[in-house]
Order: structure tokens, then C-alpha cells, then sequence
């Protein structure tokens, strides 16, 4: 009697537990229903505007509005999936590159790069003087969430915001580029001293230290109502109720490490042709959940890494396979003040050794690209691709030196002569994911294999710490991958001896004067033939990394899904995204 | 159909280990009418308290099982095939029980009132709580406890040795079951208290007219307690009768040896005490003849090769030994206490 | 009194005389039916009756001395990368196939099983010998040692475990097996500890306690001979339990770059980088969980096995 | 017992500000300086301001005095590195309770169903019952919890798309979660529970119960159970603890807003505020439950109860020694 019980009630318990929610969920159509809003209040509909200037009423089309002569669907709604979960809102004190995704969405621009067209968001039009350094922008009608407009001053505020040393902005460095910038993030100077001025409410002038040509392309100039930002403090952009965005959307709800709900902003200036009612943008970590939310449509669209799954996405035909490449290279770098590798021919060793083909193909999935060189494809130079430009170092390098044991050798011998079966060297990771260990358990066995040496040490650790040990030099290899701006000279600045981004303390003057004057060059053929000498000094010459592969996304997308801007260096904002046919 | 009390024909209990069966009761038969008491003697091992367990089938989690063809009668109704529901009636309303060692018996977390009003309570549905603990405290005064009330609240390990075996003759009382069975109830208890615990139940069975069975290996006791006597050996019945018929003219081997290792004021003379050579069989393997044969000193050949039939000697006495038998010599009962 | 037959007695069908000549006491016979024998043999005799038991007691020994011999028997290194094996099938030159690299899965898996076993074995053991011993003190003395002694055990089981492995692996500037034992010795008995002493408290009041005390038996036998065998149900179920956390525990260690270094492996290890590929290729994943599986149940069948045997109260 | 209870609460105290403290000391000694990813290429005036803003220039000690000194005057954990504007107390009192429920609903399932079948294994030993409790317990703890949590996802959100894969919001984001975490208690108290229905079941006492007649259940109910609970109870004080902390793999795989994540993070990023703060809610809650489970001891076993009552009159003096 006892046993039976005990038995049916732990089952009917279990049942009990699962039917119960599923008839909670109404009969569930073929992909879930947009999860259940949720539980934490909305924040209060958008306020009921001031007596905003009379705009011109807009006659809402009858039936379903046509885009590009296809009727889309009467609800529109889109789930995505961000990559990390945003430390912080506030852009002054964000340093997780992929919060700008969001912040795209919430503010305007000065100029948004869509599918690489450069089109004016906030501003009208903007035109250059003829030295390149004066830049000028009219700005559109404008209004911020709350219905008030957009001046010329936000953007004013902001960029003196970004410069201000108290603010410590975590890319301060990219903004020295505007006048007297570097100076007042240095304290030397007064912040109103700032390039950026406003002659009047509509109208916001930029002056550069030195020609950028790409400069729509690397900064993104979102503006920043003072009053509102200073009310909150340091509160600002810890809660979606603590923001206000004049961008196309704006954040009702922010439920953390979960997901961050974005709205139609009624008074974005071209509301009109913003589709999208409801963005819901989950944050998952692990991809194996993001996989799954794509399989069972409760995600529209995703980056998939993995190549198992790739196959079984491909393998669809609800789903459309798009390859897109990311302005990033993957690489090692060598540490020059360490004894060993302040020598080149070992660097150069290490660069022929590695075996580029099978991790690109096997341990990444057949996912990115081989690197041929510092500079990925996407790269231009007025009309020139730099990479086609510049061809393949990577693979003269590897026919130069067809026996690297060999070479090895002779460095070693250089250096103090230990024989290279006894030789060790260290190499740091910046992750402890069981991907990267992975790819470092076989690099290590390649470079035993092939160099002949004794071993590799591998060491993990989370990424800000591993760039700390770098930064100081306590490393001899270490490995990572950076993205580049639009701007050719952002990847020469990272080696120049002032920036030393990537870490490996280079110190040539030589080298910093050829950075400055392509900084003062404006002509495109003069400016290629630079760059060509620049990636000719870090790769051929003095081999300072070893590049391993460019990244790329390959993102699948349901087949209702139209719209969605891929441009590798804009952060992609959700505002020409429509669904047609949604089932 | 019988008109006692309690009727066990054929009684055959074993317990399933897995090195083989252990038949510890094998083929027991006696009866019992109220207000009787029945003592049965026996060496420990020899099967008297898994015959009395059998009673009500209380196996705990022990392997044990009635093997087929044993019948108990209890009041005419056959226990053996008797359901849960029915076995929970008949423990506590038909049968009481004591046990040996009052220090584990009692459930170290649960007030002693509570233990006993247990019992009243789950026979008796329309008794209500203040009314079981009233009654409860009556029954600690019935067995001797002073200030009862406040005892009620105590927990066991509050109480001495003798006190917890009164609370655990209590408890077997609360619902005035028709036979109380105590398995050596004074076993576990220093002389002294012993005393009063008989004196207890003696009190007990002139007021009531339960029948008891007394469970012992402690033939001292047995006489100023019993009626009838049963000596028990190897899961079988060697002799019994009317304690007179027992003490004074004893025909069994095993009970003469019995008797003799009573130590009593001649003994003490002579400085050592009888005891009987060897060890009980292993209950695992079949016994052939006659289980005492080994250890018994008028073994004969024949003893082990049949066992004996149960020979009636007067109206209540009856012996199972191949002595009685016409064949064998004659031999007189060694005098109490003699060496042989 | 029913009639019984009488006339049994001068029935002499088949009887013969000598049959009834007094033999008396048959000496030979004389020998102790059961010998008596110690507490350890009876405790052996019964486990080895024990057919469960005597199974996880194989199945462990098995398990041994694959993990010994694993490695030397599979046709490749477990180092040994081969990119072009990546995701080898199952077949008889790779027989649990190959991983990601190509790596020859039987190797890896018996290679991760030596660093496994020694860290779930030695470390159940050490935290149950070391808990059972602090627990039986704290609940023998009672009183303000044992309050004492439970404020220790609070303290070491509230310092996070991890920040003791990070600290413990810089200072003796070695990430690995070591490390892992030192720092489990140290933090992780305190669990047992506190359960044996739980059990004890209630023992501590039964009169073979009393009895051995007033014996002037000294405390710490009283807690091994008394107090521990009637608690050693508790910490064999424990034991059975920590097994497999502690290698779990390795695993997450390995997981944060902390566990054992590269190339060398793990059980948890290799359950953890065949996460990712789970849905597809689940054999990487079946078999290291099998082996824990397997771990755990023959202690477990061992440890049921062990308390049925070394519990007193159940000899028969 | 007030006194007795005083004292215990003192003492709790005590322990909460000696592993803290040593928890503080032990995080700002690991190497790897948490603020390099932020601050590196800022000027010098910059960053040493960034330093001051988390009193990271002044020295350990009076680090550590300035963290109790803010946390007994504004009762603030001080603000996170890696999140900048937030105050550690804040992740706590907005997060802890979704993690907490998770855990309780799993714990509250788990162990009962555990308990469950941990007395049918003893009532039922070497029978069936008894080999589904090995199996469940053998299931539950070699089964890793994101192998788990990958099973439940794929089979209830893609196979059948019954519930929605991830993502955080009204009851039916609990039933997942939930499920994965209730196999390891059932696992752990099955056979704990076992273990200790055994040793009970053979007792005396169970004897002289079922000689009254009363049914197996209350048997069960009544004296098995209270005889069972200590060593059950004393498991209950950790696992309750750990509730808070929330757990890390479910939380990332179903995207649930709980501590999980923090917890882990916090240590991998040397983000010190939260780590000190994870540390600290831990604590507290861990000891604050042994105190708890000390005060069930007295409930459910009447002879410590007694025990320390006697002692007190005995030693009228000092201090009562509860045990």
C-alpha cells in the first residue's frame, strides 16, 4: 500500500506540475507566442506629449503599408538575440562593445552607416572644407522621447562629456582626432576648448587635430540632453527607466541577463518608416540556448558559430544563409622586449609553423577566412581594397622560409644558442572557454610537431586580467583579435609607440612618422601606398603578429525577415526591419 | 472449530536468508482459555519468541513467514490468513504484547502519555485526546507509577529501567486486549525491580480475567506465575503440563537438565552449577530425530533416527522422548538439583 | 487435552533392541557448530554474500585497471592531435572515437579517468576521515568545545572554495592535481562533519557510551570504536555522494582555467568541452558520464553492501 | 534558551565578520588588477581618479575598515567594478529572490519526492523500490546539470515547443529551471533517507508500535520520520544556503535573471565589490540557517532539549553548553 502511494503521488506530482503549465499556455501555434510580457510593470507609456509643435498628422494607410511593393505583416514584432548581456546604458562609462547595438537603436546619430551608404540621422546634410578638417552639419526636426527637441547642444554636451578626464571614457583615444581633444582628456585644457562647437540650435561644426577622411565612419555622435543625464547621475543607464532616446526606439523594459524590450519611438523625426512595433533583444550566454531559440523560431535571426549546428540550419529551407565579414582579425603577437622574441626570425618561425588551414577549417568551423595579412577584405582606401592591394604576406612569407625548424634555429642560435628540442615558450589566452582551450591544445601540439621544440605553456585567464599581465609585458605569445574601425590608420595607430594597444611594446620612430604623415595625407593613391609600406613594416619586415583568420559572422535568417542592415563597421540599428509572412 | 480462546495447530515458522531457509518454529500445536496463563521455557534460540511473534504475525522487518498448513485460531478466527486490517484489530484489542528490553522499546521522541494513548486512540476513533491521556494516567496508576499525571509528559529516557517496563504494560493493557504476551518481561531488569513486575502482573491477572503467556528461560519465575508450562527446544515441543506436573514429576531428559540448572540451596554446597553440554542444532539443516539427542545423556540410537511421538501422561501432561517408549530401559528422574 | 494415541508405546513394528541400548552424549559431535569468529571475518563473510556488493567491488577493480592500462592499450596517444581524424567515428581503430582534434577518445577518456579517480576517491576519503574523526570529537566533548568547534567548521565552509583554489595556486605556484587535494582537505570536510556530528549527539546519550566512559576509555577510541561503526551508515552514503561532486567540482575548476592543465584531462573535463557538440555527437559526452555513473554505483553497491555488513545491529 | 539563542546570534555575527573579512583579504590578494580593461589607455589624471572613486589606491587595511564602516552606516556593499553606477546591495535585493525561488521550488520538490523515495527503498530493501532509488540517485548525481538542462531545452521548447526556450517573465518560465533542479536533491535525500530509515527500522520501538496495531503509514509517519530528521535536517542548512547564490548554469542556460551569473563572473572579472558581496549574502543566509537547524535539534530530539536544560542549572555560571 505504502509503496503504490508514494509512487503515483511522485508522478502525479510531476504531471501535475507540467500539465498544469501547459494548459496555462494557450494552445501554442507553431512557434511559441511572444513570451508572456513581462511581469515587471511597464514603465508608463510615453508621457502624453506637451503641447509639441503641430506635426503634421499622418493619414495611417488603410490596409497592410507597403514596402518595396510587398504588403508586410499587420503585427510586427522581432526577437534577436544580442551577444552580452550591457554593463551600462551610459555611454560615457560603457566599455562592452556590443551595448552600442542597443544605444544605436536609442539615439540619432549624427550620420548612420546603412549597408555602407552614409545617411543623414540626425543631421540633413553635412559638407567639408576643402583641408579636410572642418566639418559641418545641419540638423533635422527632432524630438527627444520626452517631446523635446533635439538642439545642437546635445551633441555639443556630449562629445565635451566624452572628453572630460572626471568622465573617464573608456574610448577617450578614439575621439583625440577632434581638436585640443587629447589635451583636455589630459586635464591641460578646459573642456569648452573642444573641436565641436554649435553656432545655433540647428547647426554642429566638428574640427579635426589632423584629416580624417573616414571620419563619418569612425566616430558614431550620439547626443545627450544634459539636464536628464545629470538628474540621474550615476543612476543613468543602470535602468531602462532612467534613459531617454530620441533614436527610432525606445526601452520599456530591461530584465537583466534576460532580455531588453525596445518600442516604436512615436516621435523619432522619420517614425514613419520604422517598422518594427516591439524589439525584444535577449542576452543569452550560452550559445547552445540561442541555437535552440533559432531552431524553434522564438529568435528571427542569428550568428551561428557552430559548425555542427550550421549544418543542420543549412540543411533548412525556412532559413536563409547569409556570410557576412567583419572588419576583425584573430592573430598572436609577440612580446619584443621578452629575450627570445625580440628576435625575428623566431617570430617569423612561429608565423610560417602555424598551421592556418585546419584551424580555420576544423576548429572554427570552416566560419572565418585565412589572413593573408594584417588588413582584412573589408577594408578600402578611397576606391583601393587594401587587401588586394597589398596581397598575400602571410603566404610569401611561408614560401620565403619553407624550412621553419630550421629557422627557428638559427634565432635561437642568435639569441643564446639553446638547442630548440629544449626550448619552451609561454602563450597567453584571454578566455577560459572550453573553445579556446581547445584551439590552444592544438596549436600546441602543431608547434611541438613542426618546430621540433620541447613544449608550449598554455595559460588562461579571463580577459582583463590577461591584458593587464600583457600590458605590463609578462608574456612572450599571446593571442586575441581586434576589430577595426573604418579608419585605415585606427589598425598602424595600435603599434604606434603612443597607443601600444596591442601590446607588443614596437618603439620605432621610423615607424611613427610614417603613421603621422598618412594622418596629414588626404589624396587616396598617396594614402594606399602608406598603408601598403605600414603593413609591409609590421607583417614582412619585422613580423610583430602572427594573423591567423578574420572573423565572420554566419548568420541565419528566417525567410519572413527583410531589412536587417549588415554593415560591418556601423552598429546596425533595427530601424529598416520589417516582416513579411510571418507564420 | 474449538471453544478456547486461542488454538495453534502445526505452527511452522522460517525465515529466508540468503545463505538457506531457517526453520526456527517447526510444527508447534497448544491452546489457551482465558484467564489461563501458559509459560513457554526454552533455551534462547530455541523458537519461543518467534511462536509468540507468529501470534500476530508481528515479523518486523525481519524475512520471516508462516509456512503452509500452520493455523491460529484466535476467538475461531484464523490469524494466518488474516489481512492488515484485520491483523491491526486484532494487535492491541485481541493480543497485547511486552517486550524484553524496556530501555529500546519505547520511542525515544514521544511522550510516554503519548505512546500509550496512541494505542486507545487508533482502536477507539471516538475517544478524544484529553479523554486518551485521562485514561492513559489511569493505566500508569494501575501499574504502580506514582504522580502519573505529570509522568504523562515525560519522555522514556526521563524514567528508570522498572518505571519503562510498567509504561510498556500499560501500553499492552490500554486497550484490555484478551491475551497479554510477555516475552521476558523481567529478563533486562535487576532482581529487585523484577519482584515488583511479577508481583505487577500478578496483581493483574486476579483482577482481570486475561489469559497471558509468559515468554522466559528463567524457570525461577516461572512457577509462582504460570499454569501450565511448555518446555520448547528447537523450534518443537518436548514436554508439557501443569507446572506441578513439571516441577514435581518431570519426564523429559531436557526438562530434568532444565530443573537441575535452577541454582538452589543444595547446589550452592556442592560450588558448581549444572549445565548442559554443547549448543542447540543449526536451525538451517533438516533434524531427523530427536532435536536433544546430541546433548542428551539417554541418547539411544533410535532417538536419532525417528523423532518420538508426543506421549500423553495424564489429562495434561505429555512428554515426546522415546524413554516412554515400552522398548526403552527404564530410568528415574535424577533428584532435583543431584549430579548425574 | 485432545486423546493422544497411547498405543504408540508398545508399538514395536520395525524396532529392534540395540536400537534402544544408552549411547549417551556422542562426543565427535561436540564441535562448535558455528565457529566463532571475529568482527571483521563475520563482516567480510556476509559481504562476500552480498552478490550486489561483490559486483561494484568488480566493477571498481575493472574500472582500475582500465584506467591503468587504457591509455597503453589504445592505438593512439591521448595527446597525439590529428586534424585530419577531427570527429573520427566509432570503430575499431578508434573505439569511443576521435574528438574535435582527433585525439583518440578510448585514450583520453582512461587518461582523464587516472586524474578523476584520484581526486573523487583519495578526496572522499580524506574529507570523511578527517570529518568523521572532528565530528565525533565536537559531539563526544559537548559543551563549549563543540560550539567552538562548529564555529570553525562555519567559518571554513562559508570562504568561497574557489578564492581558496585561486590563492592556493599562486602560492605554491602550481595549478593541478596537488592543488585540488590540498584545497578540498582543507574546505571540504567540513560536510561530513557537521552530518557525523548530528548523528553522534543522539548516540552520545546511549548507555554503551556511558558504559565506555566510565571505563576510563580514552575519547578518541570511544568515537572510533563506538561512536563511528554506528554512524557508518551515514558515511558511507556520503562517501557514495562525494565521489562524483568532487569530480564535478574538478570539472567546473577546469571549466574557470583552474583545474588541471592542459593536455592533461579529466572525466568532468571532457564531459564540460563536449557540451557544446552535445546534440550532435553525443557518444563524446556518453562516455566519461558512463564512467562516473559507473564509479558511483559500485561505490554505491559497495557502500550498501559495507553497511549491511559493518553494521552491528544487523548481525545475525 | 533565550540566552542560549543570544548567544548563537552573537556568535553568528562573529562568524559573518570573520569570513567576510577573510574573504576581502583573500580577493584583493590575487593578482590581475580588475580596472586595466577599463582604464588602459586613459591618461594618468584619469585613472588614478578611477582608482580613488573605489578606494582602491588606500591600503588593504583601511579598505577593509572603510567596506563595514559603509555597510554599518548606509548598509551599502559598496558599488561594482565591472558595473559601474550600481551598488552591489542592489543586485542583491533585486536579484536574490528570483534565484531564491527557484532554488525553493526545486528544493521543496526534490527533497520531498526524494524523501519519499528514500523510505520506500528501506521499507522495500533489495526489491524494486529499492533499485529505482539507486537508479534515481545514481541519475541525479552523475548527470551534470547543463547535460540536463540541454535535455529538458531541447526536448520541451524545440521537439514539442511547449514552453519558451529562455527568457524570464510569468510562471511558465519557472517550470524548466525548476525541473532540472530538483534532480539532484531528490538524488541526494533518497539516499540519505534510506541510510537513516534503516537504521531506524530496525529498532525496538518501531516493534512495540506495530504491536498496537497501528498501520504502516502512521508507523511511518509518527516514528520513523521523527526519528530520521536529524541528519536530514542538518543536510537542509547548506542546501538552503546555496539557494541564493542561485545556480549558474541553469540561470545562463534558460536566461533567468538570478544571481547565478554574478556569482561566477564576479570571481572570473576580480570585480571585488560583488565577490565581497556574493560572499557576504552567503554567509549570512549559511549561518543563519545553522542557527536555525540548532533550534530544530532542540524541537526534535526531546534529549539534547533536556540535555541543555540540565546542563544549565547544573553549571549555573557560565555558558549553557548546547550541543
Amino acid at each position: 500500500m505504502k509503496k503504490s502511494l508514494s509512487i503515483i503521488l511522485a508522478l502525479v506530482l510531476v504531471l501535475g506540475m507540467l500539465a498544469g503549465c501547459g494548459q496555462k499556455q494557450e494552445a501554442a501555434p507553431a512557434t511559441p507566442s511572444t513570451p508572456s510580457t513581462p511581469a515587471a510593470p511597464a514603465t508608463p507609456s510615453t508621457p502624453a506629449a506637451p503641447a509639441a509643435p503641430a506635426e503634421p498628422a499622418k493619414p495611417a494607410e488603410p490596409e497592410g503599408i507597403v514596402v518595396n511593393g510587398e504588403t508586410i505583416d499587420k503585427v510586427q514584432y522581432l526577437n534577436v538575440v544580442g551577444s552580452d548581456e550591457p554593463g551600462t546604458l551610459d555611454e560615457f562609462h560603457n566599455s562592452v562593445a556590443a551595448t552600442g547595438n542597443i544605444l544605436s537603436n536609442l539615439f540619432t546619430p549624427l550620420v548612420r552607416n546603412m549597408d555602407g551608404v552614409l545617411t543623414g540621422d540626425g543631421c540633413e546634410s553635412w559638407e567639408v572644407s576643402e583641408d579636410g578638417k572642418i566639418w559641418t552639419f545641419h540638423l533635422r526636426d527632432n524630438y527627444w522621447q520626452d517631446g523635446t527637441p533635439v538642439t545642437a547642444q546635445d551633441y555639443v554636451y556630449s562629445a565635451q562629456m566624452k572628453l572630460k578626464p572626471e568622465t573617464a571614457f573608456p574610448y577617450a583615444g578614439n575621439w583625440y582626432l577632434i581638436k585640443n581633444g587629447e589635451a583636455i582628456n589630459n586635464g591641460q585644457m578646459d573642456a569648452s576648448e573642444l573641436g565641436v562647437t554649435a553656432p545655433d540650435d540647428k547647426t554642429v561644426v566638428i574640427e579635426t587635430e589632423y584629416v580624417v577622411p573616414t571620419l563619418l565612419n569612425t566616430l558614431t555622435f550620439y547626443p545627450q540632453k544634459q539636464d536628464h543625464y545629470e538628474k540621474y547621475g550615476d543612476k543613468y543607464g543602470t535602468e531602462a527607466d532612467t534613459m531617454l532616446s530620441c533614436g527610432p526606439f525606445i526601452i520599456t523594459d530591461w530584465t537583466h541577463n534576460s532580455s531588453i524590450t525596445l518600442e516604436k519611438n512615436e516621435k523619432y523625426w522619420d517614425a514613419e518608416h520604422v517598422y518594427m512595433e516591439k524589439v525584444t533583444v535577449y542576452s543569452i550566454a550560452e550559445p547552445t540556448t540561442s541555437y535552440n531559440m533559432l531552431d524553434n523560431g522564438s529568435v528571427d535571426y542569428l550568428a551561428v558559430a557552430d559548425n555542427d549546428y550550421i549544418e543542420r540550419f543549412t540543411a533548412r529551407d525556412d532559413l536563409e544563409n547569409t556570410r557576412v565579414q567583419l572588419a576583425r582579425t584573430f592573430m598572436w603577437f609577440f612580446n619584443m622586449k621578452d629575450k627570445y622574441f625580440a628576435n625575428e626570425k623566431i617570430r617569423k618561425a612561429i608565423t610560417v609553423a602555424f598551421d592556418r588551414d585546419a584551424t580555420v577549417e576544423v576548429l572554427l568551423g570552416g566560419v572565418p577566412i585565412k589572413a593573408k595579412g594584417l588588413y582584412t577584405h573589408v577594408m578600402y582606401e578611397g576606391d583601393y581594397n587594401i587587401r588586394e592591394y597589398d596581397g598575400d604576406l602571410i603566404q610569401a612569407m611561408i614560401d620565403k622560409y619553407p624550412d621553419p625548424a630550421a629557422l627557428l634555429q638559427e634565432g635561437l642560435d642568435e639569441v643564446d644558442g639553446t638547442k630548440a628540442a629544449d626550448w619552451t615558450f609561454k602563450a597567453g589566452f584571454g578566455s577560459t572557454g572550453s573553445k579556446m582551450k581547445e584551439q590552444a591544445e592544438y596549436w600546441q601540439d602543431v608547434m611541438i610537431k613542426k618546430l621540433g621544440i620541447k613544449g608550449v605553456e598554455l595559460s588562461f585567464d579571463d580577459y582583463a586580467i590577461a591584458m593587464d599581465g600583457w600590458q605590463t609585458g609578462a608574456f612572450q605569445v599571446a593571442c586575441l583579435s581586434w576589430g577595426s574601425t573604418a579608419d585605415t590608420a585606427y589598425m598602424l595607430n595600435l603599434f604606434t609607440t603612443k597607443s601600444n594597444a596591442i601590446p607588443v611594446h614596437f618603439d620605432n620612430p621610423e615607424f611613427d612618422e610614417l603613421v603621422n604623415t598618412l594622418n596629414k595625407t588626404v589624396d587616396p593613391d598617396e594614402r594606399i601606398k602608406i598603408v601598403q609600406k605600414g603593413e609591409d613594416i609590421i607583417i614582412t619586415q619585422n613580423c610583430l603578429v602572427c594573423p591567423i583568420s578574420y572573423n565572420c559572422n554566419n548568420v541565419f535568417e528566417y525567410k519572413y525577415v527583410r531589412g536587417v542592415d549588415r554593415s560591418p563597421f556601423g552598429n546596425s540599428s533595427y530601424k529598416t526591419v520589417y516582416t513579411v509572412g510571418r507564420p | 472449530m474449538s471453544e478456547h480462546l486461542l488454538e495453534v495447530k502445526d505452527l511452522a515458522v522460517s525465515f529466508s536468508s540468503y545463505a538457506g531457509k531457517i526453520r526456527a518454529v517447526r510444527g508447534v500445536s497448544f491452546h489457551l482459555d482465558a484467564g489461563e496463563t501458559l509459560a513457554i521455557v526454552g533455551e534462547s534460540g530455541c523458537g519461543k519468541t518467534v511462536t509468540v511473534k507468529a501470534l500476530m504475525k508481528l515479523y518486523g522487518n525481519s524475512a520471516a513467514f508462516i509456512e503452509e498448513g500452520s493455523s491460529i485460531l484466535f476467538k475461531n478466527e484464523e490469524v494466518v490468513t488474516m489481512d492488515r486490517k484485520q491483523l491491526s484489530k486484532l494487535r492491541g484489542e485481541g493480543i497485547g504484547m511486552i517486550f524484553q528490553d524496556p530501555m529500546t522499546s519505547l520511542n525515544p521522541t514521544l511522550t510516554v502519555g503519548y505512546q500509550i494513548a496512541e494505542g486507545i486512540r487508533f482502536h477507539d476513533k471516538s475517544v478524544s485526546k484529553e479523554e486518551a491521556y485521562k485514561r492513559a494516567a489511569e493505566l500508569l496508576a494501575l501499574v504502580g507509577i506514582p504522580s502519573p499525571e505529570e509522568r504523562i509528559k515525560q519522555y522514556p529516557h526521563q524514567l528508570s529501567g522498572g518505571m519503562r517496563q510498567r509504561v510498556m504494560i500499560a501500553i499492552a493493557i490500554a486497550c484490555d486486549a484478551d491475551i497479554i504476551i510477555c516475552d521476558e518481561p523481567t529478563t533486562a531488569l535487576d532482581v529487585t525491580i523484577q519482584a515488583q513486575v511479577l508481583e505487577l502482573l500478578n496483581e493483574l491477572k486476579e483482577k482481570t480475567n486475561k489469559a497471558f503467556i509468559l515468554v522466559t528461560h528463567d524457570l525461577g519465575i516461572v512457577f509462582d506465575f504460570a499454569d501450565r508450562i511448555q518446555v520448547m527446544y528447537a523450534g518443537v515441543i518436548l514436554e508439557r503440563g501443569t507446572k506441578y506436573e513439571l516441577f514435581d514429576e518431570p519426564h523429559h531428559p531436557y526438562t530434568w537438565a532444565l530443573l537441575n540448572s535452577v541454582p538452589s540451596k543444595q547446589s550452592q554446597r556442592k560450588g558448581t552449577l549444572y549445565s548442559i553440554q554443547g549448543t542447540p542444532p543449526d536451525l538451517m539443516m533438516d533434524i531427523k530425530g530427536c532435536p536433544f539427542a546430541d546433548r542428551c545423556v539417554y541418547c539411544m540410537p533410535i532417538c536419532k533416527e525417528r523423532m518420538p511421538e508426543e506421549t500423553p501422561l495424564s489429562e495434561t501432561h505429555s512428554v515426546c522422548c522415546w524413554l516412554e517408549h515400552s522398548m526403552a530401559p527404564k530410568v528415574k528422574a535424577p533428584a532435583a538439583g543431584g549430579e548425574e | 487435552m485432545s486423546p493422544m494415541k497411547t498405543d504408540w508405546i508398545n508399538d514395536t513394528e520395525g524396532l529392534t533392541p540395540e536400537m534402544f541400548v544408552t549411547v549417551g552424549v556422542d562426543e565427535s559431535k561436540d564441535r562448535v557448530l558455528r565457529p566463532h569468529i571475529s568482527y571483521w571475518q563475520d563482516a567480510f563473510r556476509r559481504f562476500k554474500k552480498n552478490k550486489l556488493a561483490v559486483f561494484g567491488a568488480i566493477l571498481l577493480v575493472i574500472l582500475m585497471l582500465l584506467v591503468i592500462f587504457g591509455p597503453i592499450m589504445a592505438k593512439h596517444s591521448f595527446e597525439e592531435t590529428n586534424i585530419a581524424e577531427s570527429y573520427h567515428p566509432m570503430d575499431k581503430d578508434y573505439w569511443f572515437g576521435a574528438d574535435k582534434l582527433g585525439r583518440d577518445y578510448f585514450a583520453r577518456v582512461w587518461q582523464g579517468g587516472r586524474v578523476s579517480i584520484i581526486i573523487g576517491v583519495s578526496g572522499a576519503f580524506i574529507c570523511a576521515f578527517v570529518g568523521c574523526i572532528y565530528g565525533g570529537i565536537a559531539s563526544y566533548f559537548g559543551g563549549r568545545i563543540d560550539s567552538f568547534m562548529m564555529r570553525i567548521v562555519e567559518i571554513l565552509s562559508s570562504i568561497p572554495y574557489l578564492l581558496v583554489v585561486i590563492l592556493l595556486s599562486l602560492w605554491l605556484d602550481a595549478k593541478g592535481i596537488k592543488t585540488l587535494l590540498l584545497a578540498m582537505c582543507l574546505t571540504g570536510w567540513t560536510g561530513i562533519a557537521r552530518l557525523v556530528r548530528s548523528q553522534m549527539i543522539t548516540l552520545r546519550q546511549s548507555d554503551y557510551v556511558l558504559a565506555a566512559k566510565l571505563l576510563g576509555v580514552k575519547p578518541l577510541k570511544i568515537v572510533t570504536s563506538h561512536l563511528i561503526p554506528n554512524t557508518i551508515g551515514l558515511i558511507i552514503v556520503n562517501i557514495t555522494f562525494r565521489v562524483p561532486s568532487l569530480i564535478f567540482s574538478e570539472a567546473f575548476l577546469s571549466f574557470l582555467g583552474l583545474g588541471i592543465q592542459s593536455p592533461e584531462t579529466s572525466w568532468g573535463a571532457l564531459c564540460s568541452a563536449a557540451q557544446t557538440v552535445f546534440t550532435f555527437k553525443p557518444h563524446l559526452m556518453f562516455f566519461p558520464a558512463l564512467c562516473i555513473a559507473l564509479t558511483m554505483l559500485a561505490f554505491t553497491l559497495m557502500g550498501d553492501g559495507l553497511r549491511d555488513a559493518l553494521d552491528p545491529r544487523q548481525r545475525k | 534558551m533565550a540566552r542560549y539563542i543570544i548567544k548563537r546570534i552573537l556568535y553568528m555575527f562573529l562568524v559573518l565578520f570573520i569570513v567576510v573579512s577573510t574573504t576581502f583579504i583573500m580577493i584583493h590578494s590575487i593578482p590581475g588588477d580588475p580596472l586595466t580593461a577599463t582604464v588602459e589607455n586613459l591618461p594618468e589624471a584619469t585613472r588614478l581618479n578611477y582608482y580613488a572613486r573605489y578606494g582602491l589606491d588606500k591600503p588593504l587595511m583601511v579598505q577593509l575598515f572603510r567596506f563595514w564602516k559603509l555597510f554599518l552606516t548606509e548598509g551599502s556593499l559598496g558599488e561594482s567594478l565591472k558595473y559601474p553606477g550600481r551598488m552591489a546591495e542592489e543586485f542583491i535585493v533585486k536579484y536574490a529572490p528570483i534565484s531564491f525561488q527557484l532554488g525553493i521550488w526545486g528544493l521543496v520538490i526534490g527533497v520531498s519526492l526524494g524523501m519519499m523515495l528514500g523510505i520506500n527503498a528501506a521499507l522495500h530493501k533489495n526489491k524494486l523500490p529499492d533499485y529505482f532509488g539507486t537508479f534515481v540517485a545514481l541519475l541525479g548525481t552523475c548527470i551534470p546539470a547543463f547535460v540536463l538542462a540541454a535535455l529538458v531545452q531541447y526536448f520541451f521548447t524545440v521537439k514539442h515547443k511547449w514552453f519558451p526556450t529562455a527568457g524570464w517573465g510569468g510562471a511558465i518560465y519557472f517550470v524548466l529551471p525548476v525541473l532540472c533542479m530538483t534532480l539532484s536533491p531528490v538524488a541526494t535525500y533518497c539516499r540519505y533517507m534510506k541510510s537513516t530509515v534503516l537504521d531506524v527500522i530496525n529498532q525496538d520501538y518501531i516493534l512495540t508500535a506495530e504491536s498496537k496495531g497501528l498501520p504502516r503509514g502512521l508507523i511511518i509517519w509518527r516514528h520513523v520520520l521523527r526519528n530520521t530528521l536529524m541528519p536530514i535536517v542538518t543536510m537542509l542548512a547548506p542546501s538552503v544556503a546555496g539557494l541564493l547564490g542561485g545556480s549558474f548554469i541553469i540561470e545562463s542556460m534558460f536566461a533567468i535573471p538570478g544571481l547565478g551569473t554574478y556569482f561566477v563572473k564576479a570571481i572570473n572579472s576580480r570585480d571585488y565589490t560583488m565577490v565581497v558581496a556574493m560572499n557576504f549574502l552567503f554567509t549570512a543566509t549559511y549561518v543563519f540557517s545553522l542557527l536555525v537547524v540548532d533550534l530544530l535539534y532542540l524541537v526534535i530530539d526531546p534529549r539534547v532539549r533536556l540535555e541543555a536544560k540540565q546542563n544549565r542549572r547544573a553549571v549555573a555560571s557560565n555558558v549553557p553548553n548546547e550541543n
